[in-house]
């Protein structure tokens, strides 16, 4: 039970400061001071306090924004957070589809207020998802089949015990480009697009139930970074202790960075150049899987 | 214990029914309660008859009611706990559309004469195909089915295209019915009996003696099978015919009509086909078609506007994830029984919960179509806000289809992927049908759950809707919950569902290849620990997961809250400008195109949108093209359906304005396959 | 074709339709024909010979000659002049033929005509407001000489606008009047089918200012360059420098040498940080705020620049007829030199750094196609027809201020599309650092304080004069018919934008909808230039102002005409 | 691709940050030149009220008055354009540009406003006031005060 309290409380508290670092780090490539460190928290605490918006259309009402989180929550529970993860009676699917259904309920969300940039944003969000999904549910693939389990705890142990294997490297690799869409960072934030779109989904949305979302997108972004590093990338092995929570809070923040510097040299694509770039991560996961069938 | 008198006076209740509900004058919501009493008599009768066969054991009388002397045939009756899986499903959703029925078909202007008595017949067909072992009557139930079933597609017999669909139906399921009738008879000609336990050994024979044949045998009855399964591609009559019927008898068609198909496949290519390298054989082809089948049928569904289109397209999708996870389970049953007995609860429980789901959204679609007197999805938008309880329902139901846990779709998809993906090493096809089944899954959710909602209840009102202002008559609604109540109780109680499921397939397969309960399946604190050996293993447990989803959205709430905000509603921001709903109304054919022109084929002039091939007529005349030939519709279906509607339109006369007529042109019908059967042989 | 040639030409063909011509000024033909010939010349021009539609410009000239004057505007780059068809229309019921069907580009000029003052033309294709706001009555027009500059009509809210109605299956997807990436209000109805924009509708002129009314009604020739400079934020000077040629060239005044290059000095400075702009823009429309914020990094050197120059960081006010007010010292060209030198070598790291970026060549590259044919039919200028591969720089085609005595290339290139104009632009600002390096070396030649020819008599009514000057965004066209009372008659500015804003509606056809916003951006557009006036009571300075409740009650009538439908 | 995208952090990266958190603190090297073009201020002592600035402002923002013999001349300077035509007519450099630029206010018609009062003599005849020809004629006249 206490695991489970600490690892929510990680999640919702501490992961805007790692969004702040990864603002901070943006506004270095851009010659400015950008915002302070904790704007992140500002931000959702200024937000809770605003009038909370609605569409005249809306059926839903704020419903979705708060499922969203919690099955975002929820998925972060499976993903092992320091050693192991908070709750061990989940797998991969079950994460995968905890992670599906908060973005369906934010595509319901925007469709609910019935506003047209909404629905655009929607198909963008749900295309985007049509090609990156499938990255990630193949990379994943890949580990469980190499650990022998569809648990992350396991899959996490597998490359510190058995060593380091060619497949988990590629699959991490295809997942490290993925991630960029799955954080909804440029040159992937497509459904968002503030320039053309004024922000997609969430073009009728303000105060708390806005807030909800962005809240959920920064643990999204902590729970993928710690998959990626657990799992795929789970070097200097054989940590333990505080060492190994110091080397996965230095892991995270290179994600952090280094998605954030992909994020500012890089101009939005358009969908249809993101679904081709999409496929071509996608055989590349694949080829992943296929060197772990051969048993690398 | 002898359940014969259960069944027989279940049988004779809906037959009575029938004949009650074709005499009587009165007004059309009288006919309908009688025919639900009736049909609830019958459903008692076979739910009884289900429950004692799932707590003490096959029900097999050891001699028949009668026998066919002539004919070499023999009513025997079997209840196992497969047919009690079938027998369960048919009673819930044919009871939730019976109930559907009585508001609903009020507003048709076609006599309920043609209505009522053949939706019952059409159900006494469906159970008597579960409760019999004897293939002779398996195929006079069938058809019985069948042309009930066609009746029910034409219901609505002034619309051209209706009586179009219902002839593509007929022509192609008779296709497949004569196939399986050449099956069933060369195989009397080996065992000279028409007794399932009969078959089976005579299978094991010929396996030695004979492959060619039994490989032509299996094929038939594949296809007949397979047709009526609607597995692309042999159920191409399903998009037509589904949106053709009425709504409640979409939802018993695709809930549970097409399930018979699966029903006959688990029979003969389980129950008959010992495990050996036929079966391999056969699990392989299985795979290969539902993994088609259901990517081809979920992509086909994103490009259609017709609200129960959209749906049938998802059947033929659906039934592929069964298909696959049947030939999963004959694929893994030499290999790795644990796994073999995960897929094959697997396609079990996948069936049952599409029974649930689709009728239900086939349910919905009706209570849309009855609101607004379309089915185009782009005539109708922002509907839930007036039809709540509707929306309420469709959601549930499209929560299911595209797998939310904890919604029952989850679990069963849950252990498709377990079985399939899981067996990678040693059975790659697996691992790719496995693949391919999760990022169709994500289609599925983006094709209901995002495009059905969306577009039928999610947004603004258009002002063709404007007269629908309240939901549903309670009749409708009521019936919606019935179903929506089973989506989320299969999804949370998965642990009796997977045991009674497990007894199902265990009395199927060939003993010794069938693997304890307790070796697959660890079921504590209602939650599944799958065990299949070789280190794998997968945990669910819904009641943990619902805890903790409300604990959370708790919290997520109390944050939310916390600030103190007011709700303050807004008219929509179009960047300054006003624009009409009309205007800005998103249509279905924008959902997603970017992504469905990457599966656009294109051939010289011709582009196929999507992989469905259901080609547009060629612009040009000449060269006459391979287009052309791929336009099944156009050469043969058309012209054929063409010729029927007109022999039909001289038929009609005979019995238009007498109902009964009709009848005996069934009779007819079942005459012919009789004339049929006596002449193959 | 030498202006002889011309007038023969359209001398022999016309026939009767041909009246006279002169030549008022050198290097502008002036060619009178009658109405029923409109159409014909056009076309004999347009696809004859090498002209290049300019503007059709109206002016009501009831007081001078008893009619209304519309004035077809061509140039011929090549040789260097001007022809102007002067078309008379009735004054009690103006109409006249519309040229709209053979130059697609008349589109605008004509239904500007049409609104400001009364003309009609018979077969416009699209005869919708174009200026007026959407609640200005019928039958009232603001330009014509009895409508007071400052009054005030009462609004008729219910005159809706027409837009295209939807083709079946697709959602109107509004990006504007107020909207993200647009920096000024304008509005696009695109009509969309998934991402693809299948039609789009356009409808502007949301900040229409009255300038030329004023200029008209009640500013003097030398208030004018300091309203001319606000037409625009980015390149005022240029509309500045072109007012200022244009009285120059009707009242025949020799502009100072050293004013000459003072002028190309400062608008080659405005084009180098306009352009920088411009990248940094293009930039943020495509979601790459790095170049942003790097370029406009670059570029606020050169603001400093100007401001120590000029005295402001923008809007510098120069010029004055007859040269400029400000001269620059000797002993500042070599810290000028210093940090426009600095500037360049960043420039070119730039160039080297982006020419190979596939991202943003994905970006950029096969989107807004707009070919040399286009080009021509919609007298498209600037970046946009010379990345369509057409070399025209009114810098070259109609040398003025010192333009003649510096060297620099006109850059030119054939890809037709967003990243054509984004080299184009690239690369024309590295000319404009030559020819900054060619100017300060004339200015350390030429002596001191001599910057400025005062006019000393009246101009003379009745003069007319167009004076045309590459803006950073293309050529940006003046047009001059003096009256009396030292001031204007008539005062037509043709900004860069407003030819090229009608082609974002060819490009943007078949286009996705993530597209629109850059190919918008492509052409650089200046909504205020373009959008020139606002009924506004300048002597009072108020401005009527609608409270929320008014603004909610209008909005709400239209909402109700549309769910009456 | 690298490259590029290599060359293009190395241009961010080359100046790191330049920005400044700007009311609170300014960047020293971008203060207003010399002779900017602010906020023009107008010294009413040395207005001989000749009206000049007021001929060629192209805002027509100065509004001159007369009452008796008291001229006064009003600058809304919420439509100011900054071009310093005022100041550089102005015969006895009354009316001056100053470096002040940061001009935003919520109260215009208060903080964007100018007025100067000159005392001219006044037309026995016609009651109007007139412009002296030189300041001491000015402190002849009657009713001047100080």
């Amino acid at each position: 039970m206490f695991r489970i309290v600490a690892t929510i409380g990680i999640l919702l508290f501490l992961s805007p400061l790692i969004e702040g670092i990864l603002r901070k780090f943006k506004a270095l490539v851009h010659s400015r001071i950008g915002p302070p460190l904790l704007q992140p928290y500002w931000d959702i605490l200024k937000l809770l306090g605003k009038d909370d918006v609605r569409s005249p259309h809306s059926l839903l009402g704020p419903l979705p924004a708060w499922l969203s989180l919690a099955a975002l929550l929820a998925a972060g529970l499976l993903v092992p957070l320091g050693t192991t993860a908070a709750i061990a009676g989940g797998d991969l699917f079950l994460f995968l589809y905890l992670v599906g259904f908060a973005s369906v309920c934010t595509m319901l969300a925007g469709m609910d207020s019935g506003s047209p940039y909404a629905f655009l944003g929607m198909g963008r969000e749900m295309m985007t998802s049509f090609v990156v999904e499938p990255v990630l549910f193949i990379a994943l693939i890949t580990a469980a089949l190499k650990s022998h389990s569809f648990r992350f705890a396991d899959m996490a142990f597998f490359q510190q015990v058995s060593g380091t294997s060619v497949s988990m490297i590629i699959s991490g690799a295809a997942l490290l480009l993925a991630l960029q869409a799955q954080l909804s960072k440029l040159p992937f934030d497509i459904p968002e697009a503030e320039g053309e779109l004024m922000g997609g989904v969430f073009a009728e949305m303000s105060g708390p139930t806005f807030a909800m979302y962005r809240w959920g997108f920064i643990v999204k972004q902590v729970v993928f970074a710690l998959i990626l590093t657990q799992i795929f990338f789970p070097w200097p092995l054989g940590l333990t202790g505080a060492w190994a929570v110091a080397a996965q809070v230095v892991k995270v923040l290179l994600v952090a960075v280094l998605v954030g510097l992909v994020d500012a040299v890089n101009p939005r694509l358009r969908i249809d150049q993101a679904i081709g770039y999409y496929f071509g991560v996608i055989l590349m996961a694949l080829v992943g899987l296929v060197f772990a069938l051969v048993g690398a | 214990m002898n359940l014969t008198p259960y069944i027989l006076f279940s049988l004779a209740a809906l037959f009575v029914g029938a004949a009650a509900t074709l005499t009587m004058p009165y007004s059309k919501r009288t006919v309908g309660w009688v025919s639900l009493a009736f049909q609830t008599l019958a459903g008692a009768g076979f739910l009884y008859v289900a429950l004692q066969v799932l707590l003490h054991g096959t029900f097999n009388p050891e001699r028949p009611l009668f026998a066919v002397a002539g004919l070499g045939a023999s009513f025997l009756l079997k209840v196992d706990a497969l047919s009690a899986v079938f027998l369960l499903v048919t009673t819930v959703v044919s009871w939730a559309a019976g109930l559907y029925s009585i508001e609903y078909i009020k507003h048709y202007k076609e006599s309920l004469a043609r209505y009522y008595p053949l939706f019952l017949l059409f159900l006494l067909g469906m159970y008597g195909v579960v409760v019999v072992r004897d293939l002779f009557f398996f195929i006079v139930f069938w058809e019985f089915m069948t042309l009930t079933s066609y009746g029910l597609v034409v219901y609505e017999w002034g619309n051209r295209t209706n009586v179009n669909a219902g002839f593509k139906y007929f022509l192609m399921t008779h296709i497949g019915t004569a196939g399986i009738i050449v099956a069933a008879n060369t195989l009397y000609h080996h065992s000279q009996s028409f007794d399932f336990e009969a078959l089976a050994p005579v299978m094991g024979l010929l396996r030695s003696d004979n492959p060619a044949l039994l490989h032509t045998i299996l094929l038939l009855f594949f296809i007949g099978f397979a047709t009526k399964a609607g597995i692309f591609p042999f159920g191409d009559w399903l998009p037509d015919a589904h949106p053709a019927a009425p709504a409640p008898v979409s939802a018993v068609l695709s809930g549970v009509m097409i399930k018979m198909g699966i029903y006959g496949i688990l029979r003969v290519f389980l129950g008959m086909l010992p495990v050996s390298s036929f079966s391999t054989v056969w699990g392989n082809v299985f795979v290969a078609f539902g993994t088609v089948s259901l990517f081809v049928g979920t992509m086909t569904a994103m490009f259609q506007h017709d609200a129960k289109r959209v749906l049938a397209f998802h059947s033929i999708g659906q039934n592929g994830y069964i298909l696959l996870a049947v030939g999963a389970g004959l694929l893994l049953a030499p290999v790795s029984p644990p796994l073999c007995a995960i897929a094959m609860i697997a396609g079990l429980y996948h069936l049952v919960n599409h029974a649930m789901f689709k009728s239900l959204l086939f349910l919905t679609a009706g209570s849309l179509q009855y609101k607004t007197g379309t089915r185009d999805l782009d005539r109708m938008g922002g509907l839930g806000k007036y039809m709540p309880l509707t929306a309420a329902a469709a959601i549930v139901a499209a929560m299911g289809i595209s797998g939310i846990p904890p919604f029952n779709g989850f679990v069963s998809k849950w252990l498709i992927y377990h079985s399939t993906i899981s067996a990678g090493f040693h059975t790659p096809i697996l691992l790719l049908a496995g693949l391919a089944a999760l990022f169709t899954s994500l289609l599925t959710m983006a094709s209901v759950m995002v495009k059905y909602v969306g577009l039928a209840f999610l947004g603004q009102r258009l002002p063709h809707n404007r007269g629908v202002e309240r939901d549903a008559p309670a009749g409708m609604t009521a019936s919606q919950f019935v179903l929506a109540a089973f989506v989320l109780l299969q999804g949370v109680l998965i642990v009796p569902v997977a045991a009674a499921l497990y007894r199902a397939a265990a009395g199927l397969l060939t003993p010794g290849y069938w693997p304890e309960f307790a070796a697959v399946l660890d079921a504590s604190f209602g939650g599944l620990r799958l065990d299949a050996g070789a280190g794998f293993s997968g945990f669910y447990n819904p009641v943990v997961l619902l805890v903790a989803i409300a604990a959370l959205t708790l919290v997520a709430w109390l944050f939310w809250k916390s600030g103190g905000s007011k709700k303050v509603v807004m008219d929509l921001w179009y960047s300054g400008e006003v624009q009409s709903p009309q205007a800005v109304r998103y249509y279905a054919n924008s959902y997603f195109k970017t992504f469905k022109q990457h599966f656009n084929i294109r051939v010289g002039r011709y582009t196929q949108e999507g992989v469905y091939p259901a080609w547009k007529l060629p612009k040009v005349r000449k060269p006459f093209s391979v287009a052309h030939l791929l336009d099944i519709d156009s050469w043969l279906y058309r012209p054929l359906a063409y010729l029927g509607s007109k022999g039909l339109e001289l038929f009609s006369r005979t019995h238009s304005g007498f109902p009964q007529w009709y009848l005996l042109w069934m009779v007819i019908g079942a005459a012919v396959a009789l004339v049929i059967m006596f002449a193959v042989r | 074709m030498t202006k002889q040639d011309i007038v023969q030409f359209l001398k022999a063909q016309l026939g009767k339709g041909y009246l006279r011509h002169s030549e008022p000024i050198p290097g502008q033909v002036w060619v009178e024909i009658r109405p029923e010939a409109t159409v014909q010349a056009v076309e004999l021009l347009h696809r004859q010979t090498d002209a290049r539609y300019l503007m059709s410009v109206g002016s009501d000239e009831r007081e001078l000659k008893d009619r209304f004057g519309v004035y077809h505007l061509f140039t011929f780059d090549q040789q260097h002049f001007f022809v102007t068809l002067d078309v008379s229309a009735d004054p009690k019921k103006p109409r006249l033929p519309s040229i709209t069907p053979v130059i697609a580009g008349a589109n605008w000029s004509e239904r500007e005509i049409r609104d400001l003052l009364g003309v009609e033309f018979d077969g416009h294709p699209d005869p919708r407001r174009l200026v007026l706001s959407d609640d200005w009555p019928q039958g009232v027009h603001p330009l014509r000489r009895d409508f007071d500059y400052s009054a005030k009509p009462p609004s008729k809210p219910e005159n809706a606008y027409p837009f295209k109605d939807n083709p079946p299956g697709t959602t109107v997807v509004a990006m504007g009047p107020y909207f993200p990436v647009f920096e000024e209000a304008t509005y696009f109805r695109l009509y969309v089918e998934g991402e693809q924009v299948v039609d789009v509708d356009y409808r502007g002129f949301y900040a229409h200012r009255g300038i030329e009314k004023l200029g008209d009604a009640s500013l003097t020739y030398n208030q004018i360059p300091f309203i001319a400079e606000r037409i625009c934020g980015i390149c005022g000077f240029v509309h500045n420098v072109s007012f200022c040629k244009l009285v120059e060239h009707a009242s025949g005044i020799t502009v100072p040498r050293r004013a000459d290059y003072i002028r190309v000095i400062m608008l080659e400075l405005e084009r180098i940080h306009s352009h920088a702009l411009w990248l940094g823009v293009a930039g943020h429309i495509i979601g790459f705020d790095t170049v942003l914020m790097q370029t406009w990094r670059m570029r606020e050197p050169i603001m400093w620049l100007c401001e120590k120059l000029t005295g402001n960081r923008k809007t510098y006010g120069m010029n004055l007829i007859g040269g400029v007010r400000r001269d620059i010292p000797k002993a500042l060209v070599p810290e000028i030199r210093k940090k426009i030198q600095a500037m360049d070598k960043e420039w070119r790291a730039v160039l080297d750094a982006v020419k190979d970026d596939t991202t943003l060549r994905m970006r950029l590259e096969k989107v807004g196609i707009l070919t040399k044919d286009q080009c021509h039919e919609w007298a498209a200028v600037g970046p946009v027809a010379r990345a369509a591969d057409l070399p025209m720089d009114a810098r070259k085609d109609h040398p003025y201020c010192a333009y003649d005595a510096v060297d620099f290339k006109v850059i030119t290139a054939d890809s037709n599309d967003v990243w054509g104009r984004t080299i184009v632009r690239i690369l024309e600002t590295i000319e404009s650092f030559k020819i900054v390096y060619q100017s300060l070396d004339a200015l350390m030649e030429l002596p001191e304080g001599d910057i400025i020819t005062e006019i000393r008599e009246d101009i003379p009514a009745g003069r007319i004069a167009i004076s045309a000057v590459e803006a950073p965004r293309g050529e940006d066209v003046h047009f001059l018919l003096t009256g009396g009372d030292n001031r204007p008659y008539r005062w037509r500015v043709r900004c860069p934008t407003y030819p090229n804003l009608p082609t974002v509606q060819v490009m943007v056809k078949g286009e996705q909808v993530a597209d629109v916003p850059i190919i918008l951006g492509s052409i650089d557009p200046c909504f205020s230039c373009t959008e020139r006036m606002e009924v506004c009571d300048v002597s009072t300075g108020s401005i009527k102002v609608y409270s929320q409740e008014e603004l909610f009650n209008w909005t709400k009538n239209r909402r109700e005409r549309f769910e009456t439908v | 691709m690298f490259l590029s995208k290599l060359k293009e952090a190395v241009i961010c990266f080359k100046h790191l940050r330049v920005t400044f958190p700007y009311p609170l603190k300014r960047n020293p090297e971008a203060l207003p030149q010399p002779d900017f073009r602010g906020r023009p201020r107008i010294d009413a002592a040395k207005c001989i009220g000749c009206a000049g600035c007021a001929n060629v402002c192209p805002s027509r923002l100065i509004i001159v008055t007369d009452r008796k013999a008291v001229r006064r001349l009003d600058f809304y300077l919420e439509r100011c354009t900054y071009c310093g035509r005022c100041a550089e007519v102005c015969p006895e450099g009354a009316i001056t540009m100053t470096g002040e630029f940061e001009t935003a206010t919520d109260r215009v018609h208060d903080d964007m406003h100018l007025s100067a009062e000159v005392y001219m003599g006044t037309c026995q005849r016609c009651g109007r006031c007139f412009e002296t020809r030189t300041t001491l004629d000015r402190m002849m006249t009657t009713g001047f005060r100080t």
